[in-house]
């Protein structure tokens, strides 16, 4: 958050939908809103993560509702990294209980958080690809996510919200059928990622506005306490599948994607070497899916927790998420912390930002994997002239606003 | 450091250098992380020794947890860094009063990662961490309870 | 650029991936969460789904004169879901202990007015009292 | 449907309505489907329904998200610097009814607290052929006048 006293002629504002337990902002609106960008001219002189914005209180609201509800509600914090907020939530309960879901649970719910973790990166390459002004390449990747999301929309039945998490498994299962088709559906996508990775890496314009743009030390990443794909990018094999083990990660064979360059290629990179790890990962449990029952009986399940506290991380594609949960006994928690990587990564990584252009700052902040959709408009505010515009971000990082 | 049986926990998951400077060791379920309780005075030595062992870029604050404990007049910050050697969490446990929460701040011993952490804290539970210029309200609370000055996740809040 | 250019070529002379939506059904699973409704000749009016829908969704209500009820709903509550209030996270269907819910893969439920209810679907599951004319 | 909205120009607009996107509060899920809907995929420019450069072009007005109190004032102003003839399609159960965070201290409830809603899509998040299938019997009310 590196603000304070700058000389600065301009200021851009950028929106921020933060999927944090706490509520979007929109350029509409005239409040402070998430990032501001100071600029001299063209460069970037300061910048602060400014969240005067609203809140939609979940964690007040989980401490009103009982755990099972819980599960629900802390499954809409965000759209598109559902399963893993479900996921992490209900291993908070089971710590709770005590209680260890099924070896074929466990499999599929690594399944549904791979199959989630492909969807999101593809689209937030492809939201990357939009924004470099690729509209064409982002509409192939939207359509070849539809593959992953008829996949996603097999096993858990909806595309988006998987609602497929439970305390002690998992809410439904997979029979051959269905695991044929999720197996054709990835052997499908898979040319189509490796595709999508060599345009990336052998696309000049792409190459001249990702490399070395949004360039970070790594020990300010991990100083500032950056997470996921952004601590990866620069070289640190921190991976909460990796150290938490939770579910099968112990079993399913799978490497933490590292990279030294800790710039916005490197960051992207990350994020499309992981999605084919995934591939693999949901390949090898759609192969060696253990027998035996995998969905508990949701009438016998216990209602009151006893008392106790639990903490459960989990890898989100944005990052490492946690969940913490204090029960004093009963029917509802007593306190449910939901802390999302985007807090960090966005709030503490916007000194990233400083020295580059504006038309870089769009590619910085979307390298950082916000929950923005390119929809979005940003507030461009001339001190000098003192106009105010809304300018949609593809033309901020095209150059087409000064 | 009182009870032993925590000093043992502590050499056990390596952390031995901790033992003077707690007053509580333990473990929370999931995964076993270690809970160690604090006085405030020592934090800034636990983030010393911490630093002396792992390095400056060895760990870093993953999770600031703010806890309203009514029933026993108290505010309870918890504080969990993650070790890159140790692949574990070590969770700083810090106990202030109800009425006036003020804890160290741990951006103040040189962790940036504690600011979002610590900001959301302040916004939604009161509590003041000396040493965090970045501290603010509105953080994320909506602006009519900054006006009122109602925390909204304190207990005796009817929201 | 080659790269992309070779993709764009190979679209060229291909028939467009779009789907004509309202002529040409997509493809929708069969299981997929869609629209459900109680079906009340297995139902028994214990209101658990009402008390365990995360967005307090369905309310319990009378069943109206003129239908012949199962004995065992003796206090003649049905559950009534409100479409747009709910989630579509099949808890009442997994919850229900007579497993009275009738799941469909029914997406289109757009409305032009604000009460879009389950109440017509779950009373069309019970027979009219025979006199009163035809169910 | 009360249409104080000059209903002589609904002529203009019934062949190529365009579309405005505005997130009041939502998770996002309903957002990445209204973005995969105006994809080639399912390709809505066949009834002409395109994106406004800016809301000054807007048609109809897409509010995704339970209106959290902040949004409720930008939204009420947003509809207000819609031309007329102008809709409002409430996608999503949150902006249909608050959804599950209906009762949270953030939110007041659906779109419909701020606006006056012409077309409800339910569903969490709904599918693009259901935004799809609203947005075209939509147009069918406005075409059978």
């Amino acid at each position: 958050m590196a603000s304070g006293e700058v000389k600065a002629d301009k200021v851009v504002a950028f929106p921020m939908v933060l999927e944090v337990p706490i509520g979007p902002q929109h350029p509409a609106l005239h409040e402070p809103l998430m990032i501001k960008v100071y600029l001299d001219g063209e460069d970037v002189v300061g910048a602060e993560a400014n969240t005067g914005y609203n809140h939609r209180g979940i964690e007040k609201l989980c401490e009103k509702n009982t755990f099972y509800k819980d599960i629900f509600i802390c499954g809409r914090v965000c759209g598109i990294c559902n399963a893993v907020h479900a996921n992490c939530c209900v291993r908070a309960f089971e710590a709770l209980l005590g209680k260890e879901p099924p070896p074929r649970a466990k499999y599929l719910r690594v399944l549904a958080m791979e199959l989630e973790r492909i969807h999101s990166h593809i689209l937030i390459n492809a939201v990357m690809a939009e924004i470099l002004g690729y509209e064409t390449l982002f509409m192939y990747m939207m359509r070849d996510r539809e593959l992953v999301m008829k996949a996603k929309e097999i096993l858990t039945g909806c595309r988006v919200l998987a609602d497929y998490m439970m305390v002690g498994g998992v809410r439904r299962d997979i029979d051959e059928v269905k695991r044929d088709r999720i197996r054709k559906l990835l052997d499908k996508l898979e040319p189509r990622v490796k595709y999508y990775m060599k345009v990336f890496e052998e696309d000049t314009t792409i190459r001249k506005r990702l490399i070395d743009v949004g360039k970070l030390k790594p020990s300010d990443v991990i100083g500032h306490g950056l997470l996921g794909p952004v601590l990866r990018a620069a070289g640190f094999p921190i991976d909460s599948r990796d150290y938490d083990g939770y579910d099968a990660y112990r079993e399913v064979p799978f490497r933490v994607v590292t990279r030294k360059e800790s710039d916005s290629m490197a960051r992207m990179m990350v994020r499309w070497e992981e999605t084919l790890v995934s591939i693999e990962m949901c390949r090898y449990v759609l192969d060696h899916l253990p027998q035996g029952e995998a969905v508990p009986d949701e009438r016998r399940l216990p209602r009151r927790f006893p008392e106790g506290e639990a903490f459960a991380t989990v890898e989100a594609p944005r990052g490492e998420l946690t969940y913490y949960v204090l029960s004093k006994g009963g029917v509802m928690p007593y306190r449910l912390k939901i802390r999302t990587p985007s807090l960090n990564n966005i709030i503490n990584g916007v000194f990233g930002f400083i020295g580059y252009s504006l038309a870089d700052v769009p590619v910085i902040l979307v390298s950082y994997d916000p929950c923005i959709s390119c929809m979005e408009r940003a507030l461009v505010i001339d001190l000098k002239r003192g106009t105010r515009k809304y300018v949609p971000i593809k033309y901020l990082a095209q150059g087409v606003v000064k | 450091m009182g009870a032993s049986e925590g000093g043992e926990l502590l050499d056990k998951v390596g952390l031995g250098m901790l033992k003077g400077l707690v007053t509580k060791a333990y473990l929370m379920k999931a995964n076993d992380r270690v809970v160690v309780e604090v006085p405030n005075e020592n934090l800034g030595k636990v983030i010393e020794e911490l630093r002396r062992s792992f390095g400056k870029d060895g760990f870093y604050v993953s999770t600031v947890v703010g806890t309203d404990l009514i029933d026993q007049k108290l505010m309870r910050v918890d504080y969990f860094i993650y070790i890159a050697k140790l692949k574990r969490f070590l969770v700083l446990r810090l106990f202030t009063d109800r009425e006036n929460p003020k804890v160290t701040s741990l951006y103040s011993l040189g962790l940036e990662s504690a600011i979002p952490g610590e900001c959301e804290a302040h916004d939604l539970l009161g509590i003041k961490f000396e040493g965090n210029p970045f501290l603010k309200r509105p953080f994320f609370a909506p602006e009519e309870f900054v006006k009122q000055g109602i925390y909204p996740l304190r207990k005796d809040v009817k929201v | 650029m080659s790269a992309i250019l070779s993709e764009v070529l190979k679209w060229l002379f291909r028939k467009p991936v779009t789907i004509e939506y309202p002529k040409e059904e997509t493809e929708v699973e069969k299981d997929a969460r869609g629209m459900q409704y109680a079906d009340l000749s297995k139902c028994v009016g214990c209101s658990l789904c009402a008390i365990e829908c995360p967005p307090k969704a369905i309310t319990m209500s009378k069943i109206p004169e003129g239908y012949e009820v199962p004995k065992r709903n003796a206090r003649r509550l049905y559950p009534v879901i409100d479409y747009l209030k709910c989630i579509y996270c099949y808890r009442c269907v997994a919850v229900c202990p007579t497993k009275a819910y009738v799941t469909t893969s029914e997406y289109r439920l757009a409305t032009f007015k604000k009460p879009r209810t389950s109440s017509e679907l779950s009373l069309s599951t019970l027979k009219k009292v025979s006199g009163g004319g035809s169910g | 449907m009360k249409q104080d909205k000059g209903n002589g120009r609904v002529k203009i607009i019934r062949y190529s309505p365009w579309l405005v996107h505005f997130n009041t509060g939502a998770c996002n899920g309903c957002d990445i489907e209204v973005l995969t809907a105006l994809t080639p995929y399912y390709d809505p420019e066949r009834f002409g329904i395109k994106l406004a450069p800016s809301i000054r072009h807007g048609d109809i007005l897409v509010v995704t998200g339970g209106v959290t109190r902040k949004a409720a004032s930008r939204l009420k102003r947003l509809y207000e610097q819609m031309p007329r003839p102008k809709f409002v399609v409430a996608v999503g159960a949150c902006a249909c009814s608050g959804g599950v965070f209906a009762d949270g201290y953030g939110i007041i409830g659906g779109a419909d607290k701020v606006v006056p809603v012409d077309a409800y899509v339910p569903g969490c998040p709904p599918r693009p052929e259901a935004i799809l299938y609203a947005l075209v019997k939509l147009l069918e009310k406005l075409r059978g006048g």
